[in-house]
């Protein structure tokens, strides 16, 4: 190998390794801090005998509570469930979009602006799905109208975050072909880029459909009449075969809407 | 063009139902606006006296949540790896773990706390490993889709030049979703800090406990205390994250 | 005709892509761009319908400044300037049709082109268009399911169906074979010629620069070293252009 | 009346609304094993006695039910006492009724046939515990519910208190979610005492069947009044009572109480009125003393 | 040597890339592959390493079937091949130099290459290949930072860093200008003369193909209508393989 070569082998840059070093003392400071005032694992005596207890509980569902005559049981919950779910990510699917190109780096020429989006998304992220469900039981009473609304409403937030980041991940070069032949804005969105983001955004909607499909808690509070709540109550009651049925119905349901969204997706994309 | 069509009024069709099953009525919402405002006006002016007194919590949230979201975390790459058609191309494997992904993801808080209680009592552990096995669902989940989003380009060259399956994974793979595993990580990390409910069921306090005690005291503005205080460590977050994804990748 | 003054470009990563250029291209002209790799060729050709905004200077267009051009104006522009990329820039998930269409959106309405509403006479041109790129028949496969040749040939019939008074093509036919590259060039001739139009290519042929350019502009390192009618460009200047490789202090020049 | 937050005012408010479909908001109450609590027969035993359709809706939060009968999304709510103490206050809600229930038998939990509008907290110690007494609490690690829990703080914590000992700085507190975690805990030994309501251990009796003899009734606290049935303040007197009539009805009815007992294990209701609740007010006023 | 034994490759979408190809490469050949685009030059070489699973016939490599290869044989059949790809296949994301090292990971023990600790001869090497195609001054930049023909010069090092014994080229010049063709062919001309290293090359020129094949193939519509020494590659026999365009049920033949 020639002495010249060696000589001028270009170095790492010296202001990328100074950051490097930093931030990874950062992260170690940070890792530290949180691992100091661990307290130590210790399994309990009583573990065995009561996982057990819900374990074989578990694996005897209830069977019923299947179907009731009065119309309250797992089937027409989950119905129930499934409606809100699927009004409640429409909801959201449409309304995340603006704030989704809002917040994507590069939909707008100014950082400034994209990141008012995205702290917008945050700000409704941070908002309790609690205090969401509060407000709208206070506007529309209690029932699956306020479930729809408080998921609705509060999965912009993440929708918007990860549609805009799908946005920020594509390939631009398609958009500039566009741009480049004198097509405006929303025209370059419709030829290129939606056609590019969007299998990320049908996955990202369906998987957010089953968190919601998921929500009991939101569910439960909002009285929406799903799922939520007679889950809760049978969790709370230690009531595990019924635990079982449910939890049963919940993932045979999410499968079901996975092999059919899947299909769906492959039929789009 | 006809299946599109077809799906797109099967589609239609679910949401028509759906709102008719669900009495969904936009009229009574119009009309229901107005009372938001009273549950908003009990919020102003947010308690500032509150903030010192959430200090604690918080960072005990964050540093429950920093083991539980890395542990979930690390535990979700090979999972999203092996659930990804285009990494492991057999059936025989990535159906399991897929299968195995979504069955996590379906336990409820609460049963997690039902079943951590009895074996690891209740505090700090039962916690972080709570945080651990949410965090595991949606890293895992989130992570394998951009897995399988991929430019196949790269991942075409490291088997031409005869990379064994780690090492393709890691030359081809790993560089493509880097920079997207990094931000679901610390977005679940996210949730974790502002939706840390699951604490309080296993006795391990945090933040999300006291919102619940505000909220049963009707301390509204007490509530839009903590939920400034996590709009801030969010941004924060934000900002750390935005910083390492650039400076990093 | 299209005008530069005092242009300079410097990446956001500090390398300087083009220095201080004044250059005049007249209508009507035939101009090819020639320099070694990484000389600024691209650069230099995507700051005509500003895709890379400069960082220095001004660019006309027919006497209109496009680096001042906002909205509406910047539009009009932009779809009279035809482009054909390097790397061909299609959307790969959309068929080869509607990609060649997507040239044409500057024509209509927002929301007709959103409907997908194109006149028969725009599916005509476009059809036309991959005609004569030799591709009609894959007009209704994925874009994705091309050879790279045939997806450069789309890429090139899509600036063909936008009917632009310039056409900037970078590169045009890189990956094409002699055949197609003959036709290619000869088409880019042809509407050049009969129809008056612009053309300004990026090209590493000499040979091909020879036959079909009116004038050469020779690029090094961001600065236009040569500049002249075909007969000048002997091969003596073209060996001055690519001559030796670039030295790294005159690639390198990271900005101050 | 709304956010009037003055008694009086609530208390002399219009008696003119006059529902023509009665809105309620049913939240299980923690301190019974329930499990069922559908809507559908509680709404159906209701109709029939009013002649007006009924919505009965079952949440997991009293939250909700507090805010929607503020906003007038609701005509009638069951609240437990504090949370009625706190909407009245609002102006959100006035009492009408309590649930009856079976009084519990100290020893093994089970029920009394005793039908009372009460019930009380205890707190517990694991059997072999060297915690004797209050007094010996000092220092030792309780496990508490939500601070605004009767059963779970308030009652025991006030108490306390009376005996000298603080339940914020003469102990160390855990607050856990769920009687259950508490009662978990304590048999795990991660705490030395809890605060639940009698008899909370019922709930666990399937994972732990020896519950009862593990663990030791340290102290019973006085009474705690049962769950309250609420309406808005502006419904009409005539109303009211006919509400009332209708319940305490379903409760004698032999029918009616096999229904309401089974899926919401109420065993009958009772006329109340706002003052039995100064008890509550008393301790809550109490337990703000608690600390300082 | 490289045998292909009655080779045959439909596309799942029916599209035909080799009809019953039979073909032997002797080491050390340098083989220059031309056809027009479309004509399944890419699939040719593809199917080589693999990277195309052929629906029919057997490829043998040395003597050893790469088609019924698994495992450890399998990688290492492909360690042995170097390919350089026609759309560059970089990681956009990593540094140039990391792309390169990537060529280097079959010769170590996989935790070494995950802990990034290749020896010091790799590093060289690799800043060595980036210097023969001109651009080690970019070794840290990222992949997206640089221009077309330089990404291609990346895929090239990467290539010759691997030091195999036969190398694929899929169009490894298209994007550069003549004085880094020139270079890049001399280089791979070389190191097959000096190491024996069999050399496979799809071009678009003609008198690139004559200067340095020693053996030049003609491949249209799947199938190779020409095969022969250099010398044998005439003018007339140049254009009986692009001659006419190829005609559409010729391209167009769907598997039936
Ligand atoms: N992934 C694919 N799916 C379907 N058809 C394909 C795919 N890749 C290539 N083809 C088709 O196979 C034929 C041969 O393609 P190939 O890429 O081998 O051409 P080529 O000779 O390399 O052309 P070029 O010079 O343009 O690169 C073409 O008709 C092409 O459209
Ligand atoms: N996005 C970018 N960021 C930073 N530097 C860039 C970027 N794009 C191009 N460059 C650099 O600018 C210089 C000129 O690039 P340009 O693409 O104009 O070259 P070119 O003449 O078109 O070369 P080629 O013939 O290889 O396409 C090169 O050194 C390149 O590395
Ligand atoms: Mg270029
Ligand atoms: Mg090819």
């Amino acid at each position: 190998m020639n002495q010249a070569v060696i000589n001028k082998t270009p170095k790492k840059p010296l202001k990328r390794r100074i950051k490097n070093w930093t931030i990874l003392i950062a992260v170690v400071l940070i890792y530290l801090w949180a691992f100091i005032g661990m307290p130590d694992i210790n399994i309990k005596d009583s573990a065995g005998q009561a996982i057990k207890a819900i374990i074989s509980g578990l694996f005897h569902p209830d069977w019923g509570y299947i179907y009731d005559p009065g119309g309250e049981d797992l089937i027409h919950a989950l119905m129930e469930t499934l409606a809100i779910a699927v009004l409640g990510t429409f909801i959201s699917a449409i309304l995340c979009l603006p704030f989704a190109f809002w917040a994507a780096r590069n939909m707008s020429k100014h950082q400034w602006i994209s990141n008012a989006g995205k702290f917008v998304l945050s700000a409704i992220r941070v908002f309790p799905e609690l205090i969401m469900a509060l407000l709208f039981i206070k506007s529309v009473g209690l029932g699956p109208f306020a479930g729809i609304l408080a998921l609705g409403f509060h999965s912009v937030g993440m929708l918007g975050k990860l549609f805009g980041e799908a946005i920020e991940n594509m390939d631009f070069g398609a958009a500039e072909a566009l741009t480049a032949s004198g097509a405006n804005r929303i025209q370059t969105l419709w030829f290129a880029v939606i056609p590019q983001v969007m299998p990320a955004f049908l996955s990202y909607t369906l998987y957010r459909f089953e968190i919601s499909v998921r929500s009991a808690a939101i569910l439960g509070i909002v009285g929406a009449g799903g799922i939520g709540a007679p889950l809760i109550f049978a969790l709370n009651a230690h009531s595990w075969n019924r635990v079982g049925i449910i939890l049963l119905g919940i993932i045979i349901m999410v499968t079901v809407i996975d092999f059919i969204s899947g299909s769906i997706r492959k039929r789009l994309v | 063009m006809i299946r599109n069509f077809l799906t797109f009024v099967f589609v239609i069709i679910l949401i028509w139902g759906s709102a008719i099953k669900t009495g969904v009525s936009f009229s009574s919402f119009v009309r229901g606006l107005p009372n938001m405002w009273t549950l908003i006006a009990e919020m102003f002016p947010p308690n500032w006296h509150y903030f010192s007194y959430i200090t604690k919590p918080m960072l005990e949230t964050i540093r429950m949540a920093v083991l539980g979201t890395t542990a979930g975390g690390v535990a979700a790459i090979p999972f999203a790896l092996f659930s990804s058609r285009n990494v492991v191309r057999m059936p025989m494997i990535y159906y399991p773990a897929r299968f195995m992904m979504n069955l996590i993801r379906t336990i409820p808080e609460l049963l997690l706390a039902a079943l951590f209680v009895p074996i690891l009592g209740i505090g700090e552990i039962p916690g972080i490993l709570a945080i651990a096995v949410f965090s595991f669902g949606i890293i895992a989940k989130l992570a394998y889709e951009s897995v399988e989003a991929i430019d196949t380009g790269p991942l075409e060259a490291m088997t031409a030049v005869g990379a064994n399956k780690i090492q393709w994974i890691f030359f081809g793979v790993v560089p493509q979703v880097t920079a997207q595993f990094m931000s679901y990580f610390l977005y679940s990390f996210e949730i974790n800090i502002r939706s840390a409910a699951i604490l309080g069921y296993v006795g391990a306090g945090g933040i999300g406990l006291y919102l619940n005690n505000t909220l049963s005291f009707f301390q509204y503005d007490r509530v839009l205390t903590i939920i400034i205080y996590t709009l801030v460590v969010v941004i924060v977050i934000d900002f750390i994250s935005n910083k390492i994804r650039e400076k990093l990748l | 005709m299209i005008e530069f003054k005092n242009v300079s470009k410097v990446y956001p990563n500090g390398t300087v892509g083009l220095k201080n250029i004044n250059l005049t291209i007249e209508r009507g002209d035939f101009v090819v761009i020639v320099g070694l790799s990484g000389a600024g060729k691209s650069t230099l050709l995507r700051s005509i319908n500003r895709l890379h905004d400069i960082t220095e200077g001004e660019i006309l267009i027919d006497g209109k400044s496009i680096t001042a051009a906002r909205g509406k104006s910047l539009l009009s522009i932009r779809r009279d300037i035809g482009m054909i990329f390097q790397n061909f820039n299609l959307v790969k998930r959309s068929t080869v049709l509607r990609n060649v269409l997507s040239g044409r959106v500057g024509y209509h309405s927002t929301i007709r082109t959103l409907l997908g509403l194109f006149p028969k006479h725009d599916i005509e041109l476009a059809l036309n268009a991959l005609e004569r790129v030799n591709i009609k028949d894959k007009a209704y496969h994925r874009a994705d399911e091309l050879s790279g040749g045939q997806q450069q040939r789309v890429s090139i019939a899509r600036a063909l169906a936008q009917e632009a008074k310039i056409i900037l093509a970078d590169e045009p036919v890189a990956s094409l074979d002699p055949l197609t590259t003959r036709q290619v060039m000869d088409d880019l001739k042809r509407i050049n010629r009969e129809l008056g139009i612009t053309t300004i290519v990026n090209l590493h042929f000499i040979d091909l620069a020879r036959e079909y350019a009116t004038r050469v502009i020779g690029v090094r390192a961001g600065e236009i070293v040569f500049d002249g009618p075909v007969e000048e460009a002997t091969d003596e200047k073209f060996s001055e252009i690519y001559g030796k490789p670039i030295d790294e202090d005159e690639l390198l020049g990271e900005a101050k | 009346a709304c956010g009037s937050g003055n008694e009086k005012t609530s208390g002399e408010a219009k008696d003119d609304y006059v529902p023509k479909e009665l809105k309620i908001g049913f939240v299980p109450s923690q301190n019974a094993d329930t499990l069922e609590a559908k809507a559908k027969p509680l709404a159906n035993l209701l109709q029939k006695e009013l002649k007006i359709p009924v919505k009965v809706t079952v949440t997991t939060d009293y939250n909700g039910v507090v805010e929607a009968l503020g906003s007038k999304q609701l005509d009638l709510g069951f609240l437990p006492p504090t949370d009625y103490v706190m909407a009245h206050k609002k102006g959100y809600a006035d009492v009408l009724l309590q649930a009856l229930r079976y009084g519990v038998n100290p020893k093994d939990g089970s029920n009394t046939s005793q039908l009372v509008d009460w019930y009380k907290s205890i707190i517990l110690v694991r059997k072999d515990s060297n915690i004797k007494s209050l007094k010996d609490l000092k220092g030792k690690t309780i496990g508490w519910q939500s601070p605004t829990s009767s059963a779970g703080y308030v009652w025991a914590a006030v108490e306390m208190k009376k005996h000298g000992i603080d339940a914020q700085k003469d102990v160390k507190g855990v607050q856990l979610q769920g009687h259950d975690k508490a009662i978990e805990a304590l048999l795990n030994g991660d705490v030395d005492a809890v605060a639940v309501f009698s008899d909370a251990r019922n709930i666990v009796k399937g994972e732990y069947p020896d519950v009862f003899k593990k663990t030791r009734v340290l102290y019973t606290t006085a009474k705690i009044p049962n769950d309250t049935i609420s309406v808005r303040p502006d419904m009409s007197k005539k109303w009211k009572d006919k509400i009332a009539n209708a319940f305490v009805k379903i409760g004698k009815d032999p029918k009616g109480r096999k229904i309401i007992e089974s899926i919401y294990s109420h065993v009958g209701y009772t006329k109340s009125k706002d003052s039995h609740f100064d008890i509550v007010r008393q301790y809550n006023e109490k337990v703000k003393d608690i600390g300082k």
